[in-house]
């Protein structure tokens, strides 16, 4: 499992130790990802939802930034920072609809 | 070298503590007992959470990459937003009474969100599934 | 005249009587006379060398490669038909220009009359067979034109539409028969065709030619069982009855079993199918005339009777027979159409053609009565007249016929259809003419002018003329014989004369005469039997026949049609199933030729996710609102899906595009019900989860399938990474591929958005122009709104945020080149700045501030995009080839100029105007007459309070002075 | 990996299938939407699954890359379906806002009240 | 507004436009003078070009004691998201007290109201939830306390009260 | 270097945004600047078509890349045909339009026509399936706004069908894309065909079979044949008639890419297509053209009489394409230019016939003005359409019946073709008889303020009428141009090698790397 990661670390000190971290970290945020799911669709409120929602778009910037550091490129930049701005977007709007109907009133 | 060593124990570390921070945030989604108290898990800890992630790819990048800051930017994205998302949804926990409504404000009439803007709330039932089923 | 100006005439001539329908009625006859008097003169102008035998000729090609050639041809049997069609019509004009009523429109009657007359003409001369289909089938339109002439004439819609029915279903019959001919031939021409007699006979596809074609002659010329459409038909005013369904359309079988006599007579088929038919159709349609009270029906009738013979004469398959048959067309001709015009001069008349209501004409029309009486005696078979010459003639070929072995049964089968009949004959005459004048005529009737009788009269001297004189047709008919012959027979010898001694015929004929009168005689007890006797009346079975087919149709066509777009995805996505696996099934399947990735614990993570959203969604999809979220989620991990296998572009393009997707969705929502209700049943839902997995296994099967096998070559792809830098400039090769080697499809796409924008304008405009409008301001929101519509915090966030959001848009179009971006994110990325900015402080408020014509900037993108394209021509380079160069100016670094970028820029415009022009649609339709602008970009800002009513100050001045 | 997505892009048809046979269009227009993200991934997966290479040039190295090339086809797929998207959700929305009616099949009345 | 200076037309939000330009330095991920000048350049044109959705901003805004103020703020957030952790992992539901309290808004300035509501929400254990009708009260949702008033009173002070000094 | 073959593609595309921009409010400039337009466009495509009608294959390298790496246009005789009836069509069909005032009837109808040209003239042109595909959606979105100008709630319900149901034909055209790149590695047709006929005997199939195969329905959805037909008869009645005349040549863009892609790329008869759409294609064809008569028969409106034709003529436009022979196509792209004019004329019939009635279904009316000379119109379309001489309807079933003898299922295809004719007949006599000539025992309105159709939207249909009746005049000349695109297709060769082996930036011919 951990070569999987192939991480550019080398062979120094910490490397596996790092190794470890990231394979930590994925499943936590993996896990962390499919319980905020049943937050979603669990409920009960909107906002519960929402919430769940903008956490879980979290936790894929971090699940995105995680394989990056895995895959030592930082071409997913962009991504992420897409990902964060639009998570936000999109939260309001939900929250926006049920408090306004019209999201752009 | 040594720096090299410091590096990548300061990312390990930080990708733990932020993931540790993702997983109580998670936790206090799951297990709070509503939608207020929910609120306040994810929103700041999920935030530090990620926040952590993040300063550990821009150690690890300056560790074994060219120098890589450009992560700040999502983290203070994610810093600035944070409240204002948090503010929507109480707003809509608020307007759904999915909360105990709040004592009146210590000035003013209402509180913004229950003044009602022109619209009464309807005798509808919610538009959205009252539970997991 | 050539042949091609003799049958092209009448089809010039059919414009003039139209244009000239304002010069006056008579001026309409006029020019269809003439039209048709230079046709007619035309052909009398090749008399000469048709007597002479030869066979004139025209030729000329249209599709040659079809075999469908303009190849006319002029032979006596062309010459006796085009004679009867062009001189009949010329009477039948003189007559019609008196006969039809004033407020009849003739300029359109003669266009009709003169295209029918053209088409015949054209049957006629026709020498390719696929050209005489198409005159044939004009002759069926024509008649169908005619027929309903009368619009106000309930039978005469009804009329024409049954005659176009039978009739175009013969014509189709004859398509398949003619092609096959044609085929067996190796040519579409007779003259060819008819000298293959022994192969076509010998072909297997010699009957169904022969069915075929039979049944188009049949259904033609009303031969049983097809003869009910002829009497409806009758239904046309007069002269169109005269000309077309007794004089020539209704012949138009006829001359095609004449034209085709040599190449499919004389065998047993052709012996027993046509012989069988006429002598029924002679026998029945007798019956039935005797027993009409329409005198037009009861000629109909009779013609159809006469046709039954004349088709039995050519159903015998020997040269008297075809003689005999020649010669009863020419003396029908005569005496049917001289029958036709009296009846139509008593029509005209007295108000009536019911001869029950008629009855002692003689005395007041004695001029309609002489001519009635000649033709009526000479149809009877009377000596002395042309009729009965070609009857006796026709009687002495039934004596020989012998059908089923039974040598009585054809001639006592024509006797009998002689008696019947002279019966109606005399019972037109007498029932018409003779008896009292009676005083409840509906109209006095009396002796028309000279403009109605005249062209009768003209008939009837020659019905006397022939039947006196017959040896001067008798060179004639059998110049028109021989050609009816050809090659398959001699003409033969037999002289033309009223007394051949005391032969059978003679017999037969005085039987059928005596017996006709007798019959006349005992006329009333007869009606009494006839009118209690059962029988089948075609006229409902017809209408029962087409009414069951419409019924049938309509209970196929109607129920899957019927507007179930569930059904028609379900069959769609079955026939894609079904065709999918058919084709895969019989395929070759090989060994997996890559090895399968190991699976890792995060990629097993994002996929249960994306399976568990999915699945969540199609449970709950009833709740809308939530339905959004799943698909959000569903499609946020697909985004993180193309990041994991090495797609950052797509990733972005995928989420950016999900967003304001949802966004959209979001703005649609507020106007739909928030659930979808429960009603489809568990079956039905069973039934498409069974669709929906069938197809789900399909698509992973087949996926599944591709991606462990490698291409059949290697893919094209290694191209454009071995050149996005070498010739496109960038080192994002997604990006060089969507700008430079494929700039055109995204071309394309940028147009497509563009259409989407405007297409969305347009439709709110269109709704907001109608009856929604009102509906739409008065709108009763369906859920309570919750107070403060622009909340402080968001206004003052977006404030920062926003110009930040479109600086980040901006950083990733200029990236794009080279790293993951580009001008449709950046676009987006803009786009989702700006709604940003909409949803804190509101559309109004917004848009009044900073006001953007979303069309121009469409317009403009979609422009520049071309525009970039068209530059490279100036360089002598096809559309949209890119350049670049490095640019440094201080104090930047060096960096690169492509033309792709200007492309990009172009892509840029486009999405952000087609983003934003369907944002500002929706928000229009959201407008209520409730809504007040806001002119505040917050509704609760307290720096906006006047300071002296301040409520806090009485606290901020208790801490001033605690401090 | 190839079985997992092989199989998502299964399920995700399987529920676009489903949706799309509702009988409102709201949730026709999600099975779309499920049954583009199936396309996308679909027509994605033609260039096989490459973890770790992303499109972007070395200049300076020789390495593989995932292929570009389907890429770029999503994104100009991706980018036509969001027009018709937007397209189909005005087009539905405007059909009901006029006949108050959000089903999607029509069964045709019309031609029943003939004659 | 109609007697700005021309400086203050061009640049209607100095701070805007610095705050653009360091944006854009990070997202190039490596410093250069050229890419500086750049990002200046976008950081006037852009509040330039949406300058219409800000209409106003405050009148003094002192960076000095914003600066101690994020301070604190970034270290009280440290500290009590520990705290927030602790109570979610240990304290189970029945035994949570949530409490809403209401804190009268001494602030004025949009821009100063939304840093203190941003602020409570950041720091730990309080969610700021709405806002009064007038705008003079704000409504914080507390996760865990016994004391709402004690918490009510630590907000004015430590936060509301500097931030008045930052918007003076 | 000429820019000739593109011009079609680019002029609507940059007229379009340039009405958009510039003529937004003045209606008389985009009207002539449309028509300018479609005059140019049926220059140019009688110049391309003159160009190659002896034999040349134009080609035209997009972005200056070589295909099969870049995208290109090829003008061949098919595409010029289609080029060149695509902008007669839209030229009458526009001056309909204009006529009629259909194109004031809601906004932007003259952007989005250019578009939609854009969108056909690129799919006919286009050498590469993907950029097919995004043509196909082209003229798809803008047949969107065009099906619902003027909008109306029954028009708006249909536009959702034929919208969700083309979305459901694009999702599977990209399906049957995604499968072609991932089992041949390209895009290119006429690469394409080079690989798949180099497969070598007992090689893997398969996969090739379904891509095959699936994009054959794509085609044949389009193509409206029977079962996938269902979006057509509603919609088609219910979009505007100039838009629904215009439509007409869209089921043929279907045809057309069945024509191209399985007689190049996938013929019937190499191994690995064995079986696919030789078995199935043609019997289908014939259930269409039985389906489409039962559905002229069955019709209680006008317009979905006219649909159901549509049905029919694209079913026997099929039979001819399914038999997959030379003289099938040839007579299939005879029966094609045929069939797209007689439909366009009978769709705006049915408007002239809409004029002073209140409804198109089969019921009697009072007459009203011009009347005569619509019912003369439709008169003329109906015997178009149901093959009737003296129209090139017969001459193109003629051609298709000859073409069929040598088929084994030759029986079935004259029954078919010729009791649906008889059907048709039948069908197109009782609507025209009970609309047409019954009007006159119904006294005529005094109230009725209807004139008659202006003389411009006469034009229009007479403009079509004209042509048609050119394509049965000479219909020689036409039918040998047919056959020797059919041969073309037949004999691909020269396709296959000026696309291939003309060299662009920075590729070798036949694409050294
Ligand atoms: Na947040
Ligand atoms: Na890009």
């Amino acid at each position: 499992m951990i070569d999987l990661f192939n991480l550019p670390v080398g062979d120094g000190p910490g490397a596996t130790f790092l190794a470890w971290s990231v394979a930590i970290s994925f499943a936590v945020v993996v896990i962390s990802q499919i319980l905020a799911m049943v937050r979603v669709a669990v409920g009960p409120g909107s906002g519960d939802r929402i919430l769940a929602l903008d956490t879980m778009v979290v936790n894929a910037i971090a699940l995105i930034v995680l394989l990056g550091i895995s895959q030592g490129t930082s071409i997913y930049f962009e991504a992420s920072l897409i990902i964060a701005m639009l998570g936000f977007v999109s939260t309001v709007a939900l929250a926006r609809f049920i408090l306004r109907g019209d999201i752009i009133e | 070298m040594t720096w090299t060593v410091i590096g990548t124990y300061a990312t390990a570390i930080c990708l733990l503590i932020g993931s540790a921070f993702v997983m109580v945030g998670t936790i206090g989604l799951v297990k709070l007992k509503d939608s207020m108290t929910r609120l306040h898990a994810p929103t700041k800890v999920g935030t530090v959470g990620v926040g952590a992630v993040l300063a550990a790819s821009i150690i690890h990048n300056f560790t074994f990459g060219y120098g890589s800051y450009h992560e700040v930017l999502i983290m203070a994205f994610l810093f600035v937003t944070a409240p204002v998302s948090a503010n929507f949804i109480a707003k809509v926990n608020i307007h759904e009474r999915e909360c105990d409504t709040p004592p009146k404000p210590t000035v003013d009439e209402h509180w913004a969100t229950l003044k009602p803007n022109g619209i009464e709330k309807m005798p509808d039932q919610p538009a959205q599934p009252s539970n997991g089923g | 005249m050539s042949l091609f100006l003799i049958v092209a005439v009448p089809f010039l001539g059919a414009l003039l009587p139209g244009l000239m329908n304002s010069a006056g009625r008579k001026a309409c006859a006029g020019v269809t006379f003439m039209v048709t008097l230079v046709a007619f003169v035309g052909l009398l102008s090749q008399l000469p060398a048709v007597l002479a035998g030869e066979v004139v000729q025209a030729r000329v090609e249209w599709l040659p490669a079809l075999g469908l050639n303009v190849n006319l041809h002029l032979d006596g049997l062309a010459f006796f038909f085009a004679a009867l069609i062009l001189g009949i019509g010329l009477l039948i004009i003189a007559y019609a220009r008196s006969y039809l009523a004033r407020g009849d429109n003739m300029g359109e009657f003669f266009t009709y009359l003169l295209l029918f007359q053209g088409a015949m003409v054209g049957i006629v001369l026709s020498d390719n067979i696929l050209l005489l289909l198409i005159f044939w089938e004009m002759t069926s339109l024509a008649s169908f034109l005619l027929i309903g002439y009368w619009k106000h004439v309930v039978e005469g819609r009804q009329g024409a539409r049954m005659a176009l029915t039978v009739t175009g279903m013969g014509g189709l019959a004859l398509i398949g028969g003619l092609l096959i001919l044609g085929q067996i031939a190796g040519s579409y021409d007779l003259s060819v065709i008819l000298e293959n007699r022994e192969a076509i006979q010998a072909s297997p596809l010699y009957v169904p030619a022969l069915l075929l074609i039979l049944l188009g002659c049949f259904t033609k010329s009303a031969q049983f069982p097809f003869h009910f459409w002829l009497p409806r038909a009758m239904a046309a005013p007069t002269p169109v009855s005269a000309y077309l369904h007794s004089a020539t359309m209704v012949k138009a079988g006829i001359f095609m079993m004449a034209r085709l006599w040599p190449v499919l007579s004389g065998t047993t088929e052709w012996f027993v199918i046509v012989t069988t038919a006429g002598l029924l159709t002679m026998v029945i349609g007798a019956l039935i005339a005797l027993f009409k009270h329409d005198l037009k029906a009861l000629l109909a009738y009779s013609t159809v009777s006469h046709l039954g013979l004349i088709t039995m004469l050519l159903g015998t398959g020997t040269a008297f027979g075809a003689m005999a048959a020649m010669f009863h067309i020419l003396n029908h001709a005569t005496f049917k159409a001289a029958l036709f015009m009296s009846a139509g001069i008593v029509d005209h008349e007295a108000k009536t053609r019911d001869i029950r209501l008629l009855g002692g004409l003689r005395k007041l029309m004695p001029i309609t009565f002489v001519i009635a009486t000649i033709a009526a005696l000479s149809m009877a078979g009377i000596p002395f007249l042309n009729g009965f010459l070609s009857k006796e003639q026709m009687l002495e070929e039934a004596n020989r016929t012998v059908l089923f072995g039974a040598p009585w049964l054809v001639p006592v089968l024509a006797t009998v259809g002689s008696l019947f009949s002279a019966a109606y004959c005399f019972r037109f005459i007498g029932h018409t003419f003779f008896g009292p004048v009676r005083d409840d005529y509906p109209a006095k009737p009396h002796d028309p002018g000279a403009g109605l009788w005249l062209p009768p009269a003209i008939l009837v001297v020659l019905v006397i003329v022939i039947g006196v004189a017959p040896f001067l047709a008798e060179p004639f008919v059998k110049l028109v014989t021989a050609d009816v012959l050809g090659a398959a027979a001699e003409v033969p010898k037999a002289y033309f004369k009223i007394w051949h001694g005391l032969v059978p015929a003679l017999f037969m004929s005085i039987i059928a005469v005596v017996g006709g009168f007798l019959m006349y005689l005992v006329f009333a007890p007869l009606l009494r039997a006839w009118d209690a006797t059962p029988r089948p009346d075609a006229k409902p079975m017809f209408d029962g026949v087409i009414a069951g087919a419409v019924a049938l149709a309509r209970g196929l066509i109607a129920p899957i049609h019927d507007g179930a777009f569930t059904r028609y995805a379900a069959v769609m996505v079955l026939a894609v199933l079904g065709a999918g696996y058919y084709a895969f099934g019989t395929g070759v399947v090989g060994a997996t030729a890559r090895e399968m990735q190991p699976m890792t614990p995060i990629a097993v993570g994002g996929w249960a996710m994306v399976i568990a959203a999915t699945a969540v969604l199609v449970v709950m999809h009833r709740y809308r609102l939530f339905a959004l979220v799943m698909i959000g989620i569903v499609g946020l991990m697909v985004s993180a899906g193309f990041v994991f296998f090495s797609a950052p572009d797509l990733a972005m393009t995928q989420f950016t595009v999900e967003v304001v997707t949802i966004i959209l969705l979001l703005l649609a929502l507020n106007f739909l019900p928030k659930r979808t209700p429960d009603e489809s049943g568990a079956l039905r839902r069973i039934r498409d989860a069974g669709i929906g997995i069938i197809g789900g296994i399909a698509a992973t099967a087949l996926s599944f399938h591709y991606l462990m096998r490698d291409a059949i070559e290697g893919p094209i792809s290694a191209f454009h990474v071995a050149n996005s830098y070498k010739g496109g400039g960038g080192t994002n090769m997604v990006n060089v591929i969507l700008v430079d080697f494929r700039g055109f499809d995204t071309y394309g796409e940028i147009i497509v958005l563009g259409i989407a924008a405007l297409l969305i304008y347009a439709l709110t405009e269109t709704l907001l122009s109608g009856p929604v409008r009102a509906r739409l301001l008065n709108r009763k929101p369906d859920q309570a709104f919750a107070g403060d519509a622009h909340p402080m915090m968001m206004v003052v966030l977006t404030r920062v945020i926003m110009p930040i959001v479109l600086m980040v848009g901006f950083y990733i179009f200029l990236r794009g080149h080279n790293e993951p971006g580009g001008g449709f994110i950046a676009g987006l990325i803009v786009s989702i700045a700006v709604v940003m900015q909409y949803m804190a402080s509101g559309f109004g408020w917004t848009s009044a501030r900073l006001r953007y014509p979303y069309h121009g900037v469409i317009g403009a993108g979609v422009l520049v995009a071309g525009l970039t394209g068209i530059g490279s021509w100036f360089v002598g380079k096809p559309f949209l080839t890119s350049d670049f160069t490095y640019v440094r100016i201080p104090p930047f670094q060096e960096f690169e100029l492509a033309t792709a970028a200007l492309f990009d820029v172009g892509v840029f415009l486009a999405v952000v105007g087609a983003v934003m022009l369907s944002l500002e649609s929706f928000s229009r339709l959201a407008r209520r007459v409730d809504m007040v602008e806001s002119e505040h970009p917050m509704e609760i800002n307290p720096a906006r309070d006047d300071p002296a009513e301040d409520p806090l100050n009485e606290l901020r001045k208790a801490r001033t002075e605690t401090a | 990996m190839e079985l997992l997505v092989a199989s998502a892009i299964g399920v995700l048809t399987a529920g676009g299938i489903y949706l799309v046979l509702r009988l409102r269009t709201f949730p026709v227009i999600l099975g779309i939407s499920l049954l583009t993200y199936a396309v996308n991934v679909f027509l994605f997966a033609s260039g096989r699954l490459t973890i770790g290479a992303g499109p972007i040039l070395n200049r300076y190295e020789d390495l593989t890359y995932a292929d570009p090339l389907p890429q770029a086809l999503v994104l100009t797929a991706i980018v036509i379906s969001f027009g018709m998207t937007a397209v189909v959700v005005m087009i539905a929305l405007g059909a009901f806002l006029g006949a108050n009616d959000d089903h999607v099949d029509d069964i045709d009345d019309t031609e029943e009240s003939a004659q | 507004m109609e007697n700005r200076s021309l400086f203050q037309r061009i640049v209607p939000h100095p701070f805007l436009t610095i705050l653009l330009a360091i944006v854009w330095i990070v997202l190039q991920n490596q410093f250069s003078w050229g890419m500086a000048v750049f990002g200046l350049i976008l950081g006037i044109i852009i509040p330039f070009a949406t300058a219409p959705w800000w209409p106003l901003s405050p009148q003094s805004f002192r960076m000095g004691k914003m600066f101690s103020y994020a301070v604190i703020v970034l270290w009280d957030i440290i500290v009590a998201n520990i705290e927030v952790a602790w109570i979610v992992l240990t304290v189970p539901n029945e035994k949570l007290k949530p409490a809403w309290i209401s804190i009268p808004l001494t602030l004025k300035q949009p821009e100063a109201i939304t840093m203190l509501a941003g602020t409570i929400t950041l720091t730990p254990g309080t969610v700021s939830a709405d806002m009064s009708s007038g705008g003079h009260s704000l409504l914080v949702h507390i996760l865990h306390t016994d004391d709402p008033d004690g918490v009510r009173d630590e907000i004015m002070s430590r936060y509301q009260a500097r931030l008045e000094e930052i918007f003076a | 270097m000429t820019h000739w073959l593109i011009v079609p593609v680019v002029l609507p595309a940059l007229m379009a945004p340039f009405i958009v921009l510039a003529a937004r409010y003045h209606l008389s400039i985009q009207r002539v600047m449309s028509v300018a337009t479609m005059l140019a466009l049926v220059a140019l495509g009688a110049g391309l078509m003159w160009q190659t009608s002896d034999g040349t294959v134009l080609l035209y390298q997009l972005g200056d890349w070589a295909a099969p790496f870049g995208i290109v246009l090829v003008g061949d005789r098919l595409s010029t045909m289609m080029v060149l009836l695509t902008a007669i069509l839209a030229l009458f069909v526009l001056i309909y339009a204009i006529g009629s005032g259909w194109d004031t009837r809601g906004r932007h109808f003259h952007a989005l026509y250019q578009f939609q040209l854009m969108g056909i003239l690129g799919a006919f042109l286009t050498g590469d399936l993907f950029n097919l595909f995004v043509f196909f959606e082209v003229l798809l979105i803008a047949s969107y706004g065009l099906m619902i100008h003027a909008g109306g709630n029954e028009r708006l319900k249909a536009g959702v069908q034929y919208v969700l149901f083309n979305l459901l034909g694009s999702t599977l055209f990209l399906f049957a894309l995604g499968s072609i790149y991932a089992e041949t590695g390209t895009l290119n047709m006429a690469d394409l065909a080079i690989r798949v006929q180099g497969l070598e005997p007992g090689a893997e199939t398969a996969g090739l079979r379904v891509a095959a195969v699936l994009l054959i329905l794509v085609f044949a959805i389009k193509a409206a044949l029977v079962p996938l037909h269902f979006w057509l008869p509603s919609s088609y009645a219910e979009a505007p008639a100039p838009v629904a005349a215009l439509f007409a040549i869209m089921t043929k863009v279907g045809a057309y890419a069945i024509i191209r892609v399985y007689t190049m790329v996938f013929p019937a008869e190499i191994e690995a297509t064995a079986g696919l759409h030789g078995t199935w294609l043609l019997p289908l064809a014939l259930v269409s053209v039985a389906v489409g008569a039962l559905g002229i028969l069955a019709a209680k409106k006008l317009d979905r009489l006219v649909t159901f034709a549509v049905i029919s003529s694209m079913g026997t436009v099929l039979v001819a394409v399914g038999m997959f022979s030379q003289v099938g196509i040839a007579a299939a792209l005879y029966y094609m230019l045929h069939s797209t004019l007689a439909a366009a004329i009978l769709f705006l019939v049915v408007d002239l016939t809409r004029h002073g009635r209140d409804t198109l279904q089969l019921i009697t009316r009072a007459p009203v003005a011009g009347a005569a000379l619509t019912a003369g119109l439709f008169f003329f379309g109906a015997i178009a359409m149901t093959g009737l001489p003296p129209l090139s309807g017969f001459l193109g079933k003629i051609m298709v019946l000859q073409a069929g003898f040598a088929q084994p299922a030759a029986v079935w295809i004259f029954s078919v073709i010729l009791i649906s004719s008889l059907v048709s007949v039948v069908g197109f006599g009782r609507a025209g008889s009970t609309v047409y000539w019954k009007a006159n025992i119904v006294e005529p309105d005094p109230e009725s303020e209807a004139t008659a159709p202006s003389v411009m939207a006469y034009a229009g249909v007479g403009g079509l009428a004209a042509v048609l009746i050119l394509l049965t005049v000479f219909a020689g000349q036409v039918h040998s141009y047919t056959q020797a695109t059919s041969a073309q297709l037949f004999a691909p060769n020269t396709y296959l090698s000026v696309v291939l082996e003309t060299p662009g930036k920075l590729s070798d011919p036949k694409g050294g790397e």
